[in-house]
C-alpha cells in the first residue's frame, strides 16, 4: 500500500511535488482552491529571462498530473493542517502520512498603494494586468489606443514598510525588464521608463537581459521611486519621482503606468500555521526549519513546504524546490515506516 | 626626309591637350601650396635650398620615386610592380628621347614627336644600326607590360604581393587606373601595326608586326594602325587629365615632398599648406591597410590611413574616420612614402575640436598636490593610479638606489595634456602643459621620470623642459642597473615584453626595457615586436571603437604574447597593462614590478 | 501689466520636466552610443576622475542629466574634463566614457 | 467621485453639537465675513450651540512654523485654549484655521507620545495663568462641521452649484490645507491622499469636483516661504504649478478649507497676472477663490457682500452670475451703514485677456 501525501495547492510547486512523489511510488493528493491546476502562472504570458510561454511550462505539468492519475480536489480550501492530514472548509478531513504546504503567495493588492491611483485612473495597470493584455495579444490604453510613453514602477508592495511588505519580492525586477522589452518589441517607437529603487538581477541570464533592455531596446532606467500619480485631463498619468542619480525631482506624463506588484504572504497563513503549530517569518511567509539544510522542512515532522509558501521565488526555483520537497517527503516516509 | 616630319596628326590631339592640361594643373597646385606655406616653412626652404640636402633629395627621388626601394623591402614582387611601372615608363621616355636625338640630332622636337616617334618616323629605323634601339625600347615596354600584368593580378590575388587587402578606389582613380592599364598594351599594338605596314621593330613589336602583316590584308592594317594610334593617344590623354585628381598625383607630389622634407619641413599639430604635399603624395598603395589592427581584428574597412588621406584630400573626411584610429603608428612605420600619418590625423582632429577658451581649466591655477623633495621628479601619470603596484615598485626602486624623489602626483595630479592633444584639443592641452611645467620648475627638479609613455611623449615633445632630463622609468631603471646603483637578482622566469606604442614607435625606446628585463630573467620576443609591435587596443587616441572592440584587439595581441610560452607578460605602460591583464591568463606586470621584486 | 517691483519672481521648478524637455538631442546621443543607457550609476567614473579630484565635476550626474534632456550648463561643466581616460578604464559596463564626453560636447556645442 | 470610495476608510467622529470655536488669524483678517457666516449658519440656520470665546488667542502656529515661537510656548498657548474651553463648559473644540488644527493635533499627539511634555505644559500653564489643562473630547476643523452638516445645508439651499445658463454642474477645484490631513492622515475626512471634506460638500450641493494632477500640491504659503521676501518666488511657484495644472479643466471656482490657501490662491493669481500677464480662468480672467463658508453661505442665499466677497482679489461676480445669486453691484464697496470703503485699483487679473491660457498654450 502506497503512503498518502496531501499536497495543499495545485500550482507549479504543488503539481511538481505531486508528480515527483507519484514517480517515487507515493500516493499524492492535490487539494486546489481554484477550479483548475496551474496557480498564478496560468495568468502569465511569457517567462523571464527566456520568454518561454508560461503555458509551455504549466500545461505539460498539468497534463502529467492527469496522465499519472494523481487525485485532485478542486474548489476546496484547506483550513487546518496537521502532520497526519488536512481539514477542508467543508470540515471533511483528508488523512495522510505527510502534508506538503504548497500554498504559494497572494499578489499584492495595488489598491493599497492609493497614491498610484490603481483602480482610480484608467491607465494605471499592474504587471499582472499587462500579462493578461499580452495573452490577449495587444497592450492598449483604456480607450484602445497605443501607448507612446510607458512608465513601469518597480517595488509596488515590496520593500515598503508603509504597506507592511518589508521583503523583496525577488522576481519583479526581472519581470519589469522582461515587460519593458516586450512593450518595446510591440511598440518600438514608444519610450519605456523603468523607475526602480535597486535593480536586483540575481538569476542566470538576468543581468544580461537587463543590459539588453538598456542597450538594445533603449529602455530608460530611472533610479527613484514614483511618489505619486495623478490623472490629467487627457487621461494620461502624471508621475512624480526623484531622479536620485541627478539628485533632482523629476516629473513626467505617461500614457500608461505599470505597477510591478510584489508577492504578499497568503492572508490565511496565520490560521494554517496556528492549526499546524508552525511559525511564520516576520513577513508572513511560512518559516522553514533551516535556511540551508532544511529549506523544505517545517518545524513539525511530517509537514513540508514547496515553492513560494516560504518566500518569493521564481518559477524555476519553485520547480527545483518542489523536486527537493518530494525527495525529502519520500525520505521521511521511508524513515518513519522503516522501509529498507 | 627629315623635313617631311611635321609631327602633327589629329590623333595626337588628345595626348597633347591632356598632357598640357596635366602640367598646367600640377604647376597651379604646386604654386598654390608653396605660396600658402607659412613663413617659417618658407624660411626653411630658403635655408635648405643650397645645401647637401638638395643633392641627397635628388638621390632619394631616384631611389623612391623611380625605383621604389622601400616597397621592395615590404615585398619584392610588389616592389617590382611599382618599380617596373615607374622606372620602366621613365626609361621608355628617356630612351625614346635619346632615340630621337640619335636619329635626328639635337633639334627641337615637340612632345608628341617623342611620344609618337614610331608613327612619325616609321622608316627611319630600318637601318640595322639602329635595331639596338628597337630592341631596347621593346625590352623596356616588356618590363612595363609585366608591371601592368602584375598590377592586374594584384587586383585579383593581392596575397602574392604580401598584401591581404588592397585599396578601394574612388571614381577618378578608377578612370586613371583603367587608362593606365590600357596605355602600354595600346602602345604595343600601335607600334606593332606600324611595323606590320612599314617593317622594322624590335623583338616584340617586330615579331608581332611581321605576324600581323602575314595574316591581315594591307587595307585593314592601314585602318587599324591609325585607329590604334588614336586609341593610344586617347588613353594617354585621359590618364593625364585624370592624373592630377587621382592618386597618380603622387608621382608628381612625392618629388617636391622629398625635397621639402630634406629642407626639414614637417606637419604640425595645426593644419597648414605643407600637409597638401604629404596628403597628395599618398599613392594609395594600401600597404597601410594590413598593419592596421582595426582592420585585422575588427574588420573595420574605412578608416585606415589610405582612406583617411583620401577622404581628407577630397574634402569628405568624417569626424568618425578622423577619430577612428588607435594612433599606434604601425601604418606610419610601414608607409613607403614616409607620410607623417599620425600628425596629419591629429591636426584633422584639431581642426574640428580645437575651440580656444581662455576660461577653461581655470581651476588648475595654483594647484600643487605634490609631495616629497629631491632633484629627481617622479610623475606617475593618471593611469598609474589605477596600477598602484607600479607606483609602489618605483618607490622601492628609488629607495634602493637611495634617491630623493619629488612625487608630482602621488595624491593625484593634473593630466599631462596628451589625451586632450590626441583628441585635437591642443589649445586646451596647453593649460595642462603650463600647469605641470610650472610645478616641475617650482620644485627645481633635474630629472623627470614617468611611468606613463603617453606622458613621456608629451613631456619630450611639447613641454620644452630645458635643463630637465625626461626619462621613462625603463630608461631610468636601465641606468640605475648600469651604474650599479640598483643590483638585481636574476630569476628563472621567462618574460615576454610588449612594446607600448607610445614608448616604442612613439618615443623610439626599444632597448632600455629589454636591457632591464634581461637583467632579471629571460626575454622571449613575440611574433611582432619592436617597431613592428602590436597595439593593445586601449589607446586613448581612439574614441570610436567600443569596449568590446578594444578587448578583441587586446585578446588577439595578448594571444601572441602568450604564445611565446612566457611565465609573465611585461609591459611598461599602465594603459597596456590594463588592456593585457584583462585579456591574459598569465600574470601581467609592469617592468618596474619585476625589477622591484628582484632588488638585492 | 503695470511695472510693479515685487522683489521676487516665479521660481522655476527644480524638477526635471520630462514633458517639456527637448529629448531629441539626448535621443541622438543615445542613438550614437547606445551603451550609454547601460550605465548603472555606480559612480566609478566620478570616483576615479582626475578633474573630479580638483573640482566638483561629476560626470555621472552630468550624463544622466543629459539623458533626461537637461542640458543647461553641461557643456561648460564638461569642459572641466581633461579627457585623461581613467573613467573608461574603470567603467564596469564598458561605456566609452571618453568618447561620450566628446560626443555630448559635440551635440551640445554644435561643432 | 462616485467610484472613489477610499475616503470612507478615513472617517472620524464629529460631535453633533456644543462647539467651542477658535478663530483663525488669517481668516478673521482677510475673510471676516466667513467666520461670521460660519457662526451664523451654525447657530441661526442649524440651531447649534457654538461658543465664540473672546478670551482665546492666536495659537501662534505661524510663529511656530516660522521658528520664532518655541515648542514649549505653543504647547502652553494651546493648553490655555483648552483650559478656556473647559471653563466655558465645552468639550468639542473646533478650529477655524487649518494651521491651528494641525497644531492642536500635533500638540495632543506629542502629549500622547511624550507624557512628560504634557506634564511640563500643565505646570507652565498653571504657573503662567493659574489655569488647569483639560483636554478636549473631540477636535474638529470647522470644515468638518460643515461637511457633517452638508445634507442639512443642502435641504435649506437657495442655490445649487449649478450653472444657471447651461444647467451643468459647476466645476469646482477643491484645495485642502496641507496641515489638515498631511500631518496625520487620520485627522482628516478621507485621509491625506483623497480628502473628502470639501468634495463631500461640493457633491452634496450639486457641483462637480475637478480631479487635476496637482490637486494635492501645496498652495505655497509655507510660512517662511512667504514671510521672507527672498523666498516668495518659491511660494508663488507652488500656486503657479497648481493653476497651470487646473486651468485645462476650466474650473468655475476654487474652494479651500484653509484660510491661508484661500488667500494665497487668490492673491497669487493677481501677482502672476501682473508679472506674466497670465490669468487662468476660462473667461480669461482669474478663477474666483472661495472659502467653504462662503460657498455654504451662497448656497444658503446669503448676500455676497455680507459674506465679505468684495475682499477677494479675483472678482466673484462672474461666478455669482452663473449661480444666479442676486447682488447689488453698487453695494460692493459699501461698508457697514452704507459708507463707501473705497475701490481698489484695476488689476490685470480682472481684465479679460484675448484668450484663456489653455487655448494659448496649444
Amino acid at each position: 500500500m502506497a503512503y498518502r501525501v496531501v499536497v495543499v495547492g495545485g500550482g507549479a510547486a504543488g503539481m511538481q511535488t505531486a508528480i515527483e512523489l507519484k514517480s517515487r511510488g507515493v500516493e499524492p493528493i492535490i487539494v486546489e482552491r481554484d477550479i483548475e491546476l496551474g496557480g498564478k502562472a496560468r495568468g502569465w504570458h511569457k517567462l523571464f529571462p527566456t520568454f518561454t510561454p508560461a503555458a509551455d511550462v504549466i500545461r505539460p505539468l498539468a497534463q502529467r498530473v492527469k496522465d499519472m492519475h494523481i487525485r485532485c480536489f478542486y474548489g476546496q480550501e484547506v483550513t487546518q493542517i496537521a502532520h497526519d492530514g488536512v481539514t477542508l472548509r467543508s470540515e471533511e478531513r483528508i488523512p495522510a502520512d505527510a502534508v506538503v504546504v504548497a500554498t504559494g503567495f497572494t499578489l499584492f493588492d495595488a489598491h493599497r498603494k492609493q497614491e498610484y491611483g490603481y483602480g482610480l485612473y484608467d491607465n494605471v495597470v499592474t504587471s499582472v494586468d499587462l500579462e493578461r493584455m499580452m495573452i490577449g495579444g495587444k497592450v492598449t490604453l483604456a480607450d484602445g489606443s497605443e501607448p507612446k510613453r510607458i512608465a513601469i514602477l518597480h517595488c509596488v508592495g515590496s520593500r515598503d514598510e508603509k504597506v507592511g511588505q518589508k521583503h523583496c519580492s525577488k522576481v519583479c525586477c526581472i519581470t519589469g525588464v522582461k515587460q519593458a522589452i516586450e512593450l518595446k518589441e510591440m511598440y518600438p517607437t514608444a519610450d519605456v521608463f523603468n523607475f526602480y529603487m535597486d535593480i536586483r538581477m540575481f538569476g542566470a541570464g538576468y543581468e544580461e537581459l537587463y543590459r539588453e533592455a538598456q542597450e538594445r531596446y533603449n529602455v530608460h532606467f530611472v533610479r527613484g521611486r514614483i511618489s505619486e500619480a495623478a490623472e490629467t485631463i487627457e487621461k494620461r498619468i502624471q508621475i512624480k519621482a526623484e531622479d536620485t542619480l541627478t539628485g533632482r525631482p523629476l516629473r513626467m506624463t505617461v500614457d500608461m503606468l505599470v505597477l510591478l506588484v510584489g508577492m504578499s504572504a497568503n492572508y490565511d497563513n496565520p490560521q494554517l500555521a496556528a492549526s499546524a503549530g508552525l511559525t511564520l517569518a516576520p513577513n508572513g511567509y511560512f518559516k522553514a526549519r533551516d535556511s540551508f539544510l532544511g529549506v523544505v522542512h517545517s518545524e513539525r515532522e511530517g509537514i513540508f513546504f514547496a515553492g513560494t509558501a516560504t518566500a518569493p521565488k521564481s518559477l524555476a526555483d519553485t520547480l527545483a524546490e518542489a523536486s527537493l520537497t518530494a525527495s525529502a517527503v519520500d525520505a521521511y516516509l521511508k524513515n518513519k515506516f522503516n522501509v529498507k | 626626309m627629315e623635313d617631311m616630319l611635321i609631327y602633327f596628326e589629329p590623333f595626337t590631339l588628345p595626348f597633347v591637350v591632356g598632357s598640357l592640361f596635366m602640367f598646367a594643373v600640377i604647376v597651379t597646385k604646386w604654386s598654390f601650396w608653396l605660396m600658402r606655406l607659412p613663413r617659417v616653412d618658407r624660411v626653411k626652404i630658403r635655408r635648405g635650398l643650397f645645401t647637401r640636402q638638395t643633392l641627397l633629395g635628388a638621390w632619394e627621388v631616384v631611389r623612391e620615386s623611380l625605383l621604389h626601394v622601400r616597397i621592395f623591402r615590404t615585398n619584392p614582387v610588389l616592389g617590382y610592380m611599382h618599380a617596373s611601372l615607374a622606372f620602366g615608363w621613365f626609361l621608355l621616355i628617356v630612351v625614346g628621347w635619346i632615340e630621337t636625338i640619335v636619329y635626328l640630332g639635337l633639334k627641337p622636337v615637340p612632345l608628341q614627336g617623342h611620344v609618337f616617334f614610331k608613327y612619325f618616323a616609321p622608316h627611319l629605323n630600318l637601318d640595322a644600326h639602329y635595331a639596338v634601339f628597337e630592341h631596347l625600347m621593346d625590352a623596356l615596354l616588356l618590363v612595363v607590360l609585366i608591371g601592368v600584368g602584375l598590377a592586374l593580378f594584384k587586383r585579383v590575388r593581392s596575397s602574392v604581393m604580401g598584401m591581404r587587402r588592397t585599396t578601394k578606389h574612388v571614381l577618378f582613380d578608377r578612370v586613371a587606373l583603367s587608362a593606365l592599364w590600357f596605355i602600354f598594351p595600346a602602345r604595343l599594338v600601335a607600334e606593332s601595326l606600324t611595323v606590320a605596314l612599314y617593317g622594322g621593330g624590335g623583338f616584340l613589336t617586330g615579331t608581332l608586326g611581321t605576324y600581323l602583316a602575314k595574316h591581315l590584308p594591307y587595307e585593314i592594317l592601314d585602318i587599324l594602325c591609325m585607329q590604334s594610334w588614336w586609341f593610344y593617344s586617347a588613353v594617354l590623354g585621359l590618364f593625364f587629365v585624370a592624373l592630377p585628381f587621382s592618386r597618380y598625383m603622387h608621382i608628381f607630389t612625392e618629388i617636391p615632398l622629398i625635397f621639402l622634407r630634406r629642407w626639414s619641413l614637417s606637419p604640425t599639430k595645426e593644419r597648414k599648406s605643407y600637409d597638401n604635399f604629404e596628403v597628395e603624395a599618398c599613392s594609395r598603395c594600401g600597404i597601410c591597410i594590413d598593419p592596421c589592427q582595426l582592420q585585422a581584428d575588427l574588420g573595420i574597412n574605412d578608416t585606415q590611413s589610405v582612406y583617411y588621406l583620401r577622404d581628407r584630400r577630397y574634402n569628405m573626411l568624417s569626424l568618425k574616420v578622423a577619430n577612428n584610429c588607435l594612433m599606434c603608428g604601425r601604418c606610419e612605420a610601414a608607409c613607403p612614402v614616409g607620410i607623417n600619418l599620425n600628425t596629419l590625423r591629429l591636426n584633422s582632429r584639431a581642426k574640428r575640436r580645437n575651440i580656444p577658451n581662455e576660461g577653461r581649466y581655470r581651476y588648475l591655477q595654483g594647484i600643487d598636490t605634490s609631495s616629497g623633495a629631491g632633484r629627481v621628479g617622479y610623475f606617475a601619470g593618471c593611469m598609474t593610479s589605477l596600477t598602484p603596484a607600479v607606483q609602489r615598485s618605483m618607490e622601492r626602486i628609488f629607495a634602493a638606489a637611495g634617491v630623493d624623489v619629488w612625487y608630482a602626483d602621488r595624491d593625484g595630479g593634473v593630466c599631462c595634456g596628451r589625451p586632450l592633444m590626441l583628441s585635437g584639443e591642443t589649445d586646451a592641452a596647453r593649460k595642462m602643459v603650463e600647469c605641470n611645467r610650472a610645478l616641475f620648475r617650482k620644485h627645481e627638479i633635474e630629472t623627470l621620470v614617468t611611468s606613463c609613455p603617453i606622458c613621456l611623449k608629451v613631456f619630450r615633445e611639447e613641454y620644452n623642459l630645458e635643463g630637465i632630463e625626461v626619462l621613462h622609468h625603463t630608461e631610468y631603471i636601465a641606468r640605475l642597473i648600469a651604474s650599479g646603483e640598483v643590483r638585481l637578482a636574476r630569476d628563472s622566469s621567462i618574460y615576454t615584453y610588449h612594446d607600448p606604442c607610445e614608448l616604442g614607435r612613439g618615443c623610439g625606446i626599444y632597448d632600455a626595457p629589454r636591457t632591464v628585463i634581461g637583467a632579471v630573467g629571460t626575454l622571449a620576443e613575440p611574433a611582432h615586436s619592436g617597431r613592428n609591435a602590436l597595439c593593445c587596443g586601449g589607446s586613448l587616441a581612439n574614441t570610436v571603437i567600443n569596449d568590446g572592440q578594444q578587448h578583441r584587439i587586446a585578446e588577439r595581441m595578448t594571444a601572441e604574447l602568450e604564445a611565446t610560452g612566457c611565465d609573465t607578460i611585461v609591459t611598461a605602460c599602465p594603459l597596456c597593462n590594463k588592456s593585457i591583464a584583462r585579456a591574459s591568463r598569465r600574470p601581467t606586470q609592469d617592468i618596474s614590478e619585476i625589477v622591484a621584486k628582484n632588488i638585492l | 501689466m503695470r511695472n510693479i517691483v515685487f522683489g521676487y519672481g516665479i521660481s522655476r521648478p527644480r524638477a526635471i520636466d520630462m514633458d517639456n524637455n527637448d529629448l531629441r538631442k539626448s535621443g541622438d546621443i543615445i542613438a550614437e552610443m547606445p551603451e550609454l543607457q547601460a550605465c548603472i550609476g555606480c559612480g566609478s567614473c566620478t570616483a576615479s576622475c582626475t578633474a573630479g579630484r580638483l573640482t566638483d565635476f561629476n560626470f555621472r550626474k552630468l550624463h544622466t542629466a543629459v539623458r533626461r534632456g537637461e542640458y543647461k550648463g553641461v557643456y561648460a561643466e564638461l569642459s572641466k574634463c581633461m579627457l585623461c581616460g581613467k573613467c573608461r578604464l574603470v567603467c564596469p559596463r564598458g561605456i566609452n566614457t571618453r568618447g561620450l564626453v566628446m560626443l555630448i560636447k559635440r551635440k551640445l556645442g554644435d561643432f | 467621485m462616485a467610484h472613489r470610495a477610499s475616503w470612507q476608510e478615513y472617517q472620524k467622529d464629529i460631535a453633533p453639537d456644543k462647539y467651542y470655536y477658535a478663530r483663525s488669524c488669517i481668516r478673521q483678517n482677510f475673510f471676516p465675513g466667513s467666520e461670521w457666516a460660519f457662526l451664523d449658519i451654525l447657530s441661526n440656520k442649524l440651531g447649534k450651540d457654538i461658543y465664540d470665546d473672546p478670551l482665546h488667542t492666536s495659537c501662534t502656529g505661524i510663529g511656530y512654523h516660522s521658528d520664532v515661537v518655541p515648542l514649549e510656548t505653543i504647547m502652553t498657548v494651546v493648553a490655555r485654549q483648552f483650559a478656556l474651553m473647559a471653563e466655558a463648559g465645552y468639550e468639542n473644540f473646533v478650529s477655524s484655521c487649518i494651521t491651528s488644527f494641525g497644531i492642536y493635533n500635533e500638540v495632543l499627539a506629542t502629549w500622547e507620545e511624550f507624557p512628560e511634555t504634557e506634564e511640563r505644559t500643565r505646570r507652565y500653564l498653571k504657573e503662567a495663568t493659574g489655569r488647569d489643562l483639560v483636554k478636549p473630547r473631540s477636535i474638529a476643523h470647522t470644515s468638518d462641521i460643515i461637511f457633517y452638516q452638508r445634507e442639512a445645508i443642502a435641504r435649506k439651499a437657495k442655490h445649487r452649484l449649478i450653472n444657471r445658463h447651461t444647467g451643468e454642474p459647476l466645476k469646482v477645484v477643491e484645495h485642502i490645507g496641507c496641515h489638515y490631513a498631511k500631518i496625520f492622515p487620520k485627522s482628516g475626512i478621507g485621509g491625506s491622499e483623497f480628502p473628502y471634506v470639501l468634495a463631500g460638500m461640493i457633491e452634496a450641493w450639486g457641483g462637480d469636483v475637478v480631479d487635476y494632477p496637482e490637486r494635492r500640491h501645496c498652495c505655497g504659503f509655507g510660512f517662511r516661504n512667504y514671510l521672507v521676501q527672498a523666498n516668495r518666488g518659491s511660494s508663488i511657484a507652488n500656486s503657479h504649478k497648481k493653476l497651470e495644472s487646473m486651468a485645462p479643466y476650466r474650473p468655475d471656482f476654487i474652494v479651500a478649507n484653509c484660510p491661508g490657501c484661500a488667500m494665497f490662491l487668490d492673491k497669487w493669481q493677481y501677482t502672476i497676472a501682473e508679472m506674466d500677464g497670465v490669468a487662468y480662468g476660462a473667461d480669461g480672467k482669474g478663477i474666483p477663490v472661495l472659502t467653504y463658508e462662503e460657498m455654504a453661505g451662497l448656497v444658503l442665499g446669503y448676500d455676497p457682500w455680507q459674506l465679505g466677497m468684495q475682499f477677494h482679489q479675483v472678482d466673484v461676480e462672474p461666478l455669482l452670475d452663473k449661480l444666479g445669486v442676486e447682488y447689488d453691484p453698487g453695494a460692493k464697496y459699501l461698508g457697514a451703514g452704507g459708507k463707501y470703503i473705497g475701490k481698489p485699483a484695476d488689476a490685470a487679473i480682472n481684465c479679460p485677456s484675448q484668450r484663456p491660457i489653455y487655448e494659448r498654450r496649444k
